[in-house]
């Protein structure tokens, strides 16, 4: 269950169908809250022509397993899921998902926040952007 | 002892490549471990000395007082953009 | 295009294509948030056995309308649908959802939040819960 | 003049009718509205007194003094719980 609920992957994954895994693990949620991550046309007032997404294996999903028990522990929730793609992600394509299911909607909205700004500081995931002039890390200079 | 260094993202780029087995002395602290990087990598240098570049252990986060032991595999980690 | 993305329907809709026909507005937007309301099984400690919605038909699609109209107004989104079932909802069915799509997720987070605030505020849908013991109006006695 | 008067959900269980062509006086104001759905139907009397009940008047929420016109469609709300 916690596999499935939390992956890092290549290929697309389906809102509905991660939303549904989610929802069947309780007939008492009420209120779902999702958090889709798409790939944008312009980043800095640069064109995007494509992401790369690289990931440190092992480590990666290891944290996001973390912030997954962290919500559960810290928030009211019932269930949360995370997937997270990598590799080439087109514009308008899907990134990552979190998915927040709590009896109330309070709850699974302050989950879902928390969790990808969570994501967002400890996830060891780096995104390259590649523009009409090259490719280039995000965060090059830091 | 021998541990392995892993490079990802834009340090990967600098680096020239994705991980290098060094021999070290016993039970380095993470301070003599970044030193020892910067004599190795000088290209990393200033990287190692920003803030903003992490270091794993194990896949886990360093901190100042982590002891690194010989097999143990150490990553240096640009800021991430997950998300 | 407004008419698709605001509606009352009676049967289940897709999470899916909702948020595809949000999407498909620009490719400029990086965060999508969905609230997606499910049935629960429980309400103040009866079980419930089925919901069915009943909707002042024209207000309330109007209400509806008028709440994407504001959201648009005084958020920094994209695109907001606003999608609710009426008549017969089983447990764990979809009864509402909203979908905020912004360039940033913070502004997608505040839309969305409010539109379900609201939403309940101002639109005449009524639930009436079917438990065991009968059906009940919810809050009967206001 | 002639209004019609929708019912909704418990008020439309309580009136025991979805809806009712009324007879009024010309432009009368809520509250003149009010007393006669009160006098039409008592079993309603206590939900129009209580504040949680709304009046739209053709499709629009009234407020006080909100003038009702021959050929309006008039409301009674319960609580809305939608969502």
């Amino acid at each position: 269950m916690n596999m499935d609920l939390v992956r890092i992957q290549k290929h697309d994954f389906s809102v509905n169908e991660e939303i549904e895994r989610v929802k069947a693990v309780s007939q008492s949620i009420g209120g779902v809250v999702a958090f889709l991550g798409t790939a944008r046309d312009i980043s800095k007032g640069e064109e995007i022509v494509r992401l790369d997404f690289e990931h440190y294996h092992g480590m990666a999903e290891k944290k996001l397993r973390e912030i997954r028990d962290a919500a559960l522990k810290n928030f009211n929730i019932i269930e949360m899921g995370v997937v997270h793609r990598v590799g080439n992600v087109d514009i308008g394509e899907n990134i990552v998902l979190i998915v927040a299911a709590a009896q109330h909607r309070n709850d699974a909205f302050m989950a879902c926040e928390w969790a990808i700004a969570e994501l967002k500081r400890i996830t060891p995931i780096w995104k390259k952007e590649k523009t009409r002039k090259g490719e280039v890390w995000v965060e090059e200079h830091p | 002892m021998t541990i392995k260094v892993r490079f990802f993202a834009m340090l990967k780029t600098k680096a020239g490549k994705e991980e290098v087995n060094l021999t070290v002395s016993e039970n380095i602290s993470l301070a003599q471990l970044k030193d020892m990087l910067k004599k190795e990598f000088p290209v990393l240098a200033e990287f190692i000395d920003s803030k903003s570049i992490m270091i794993s252990v194990n896949q886990e986060f360093a901190v100042k007082n982590t002891i690194i032991k010989g097999g143990d595999e150490v990553a240096l980690l640009p800021p991430f953009s997950g998300g």
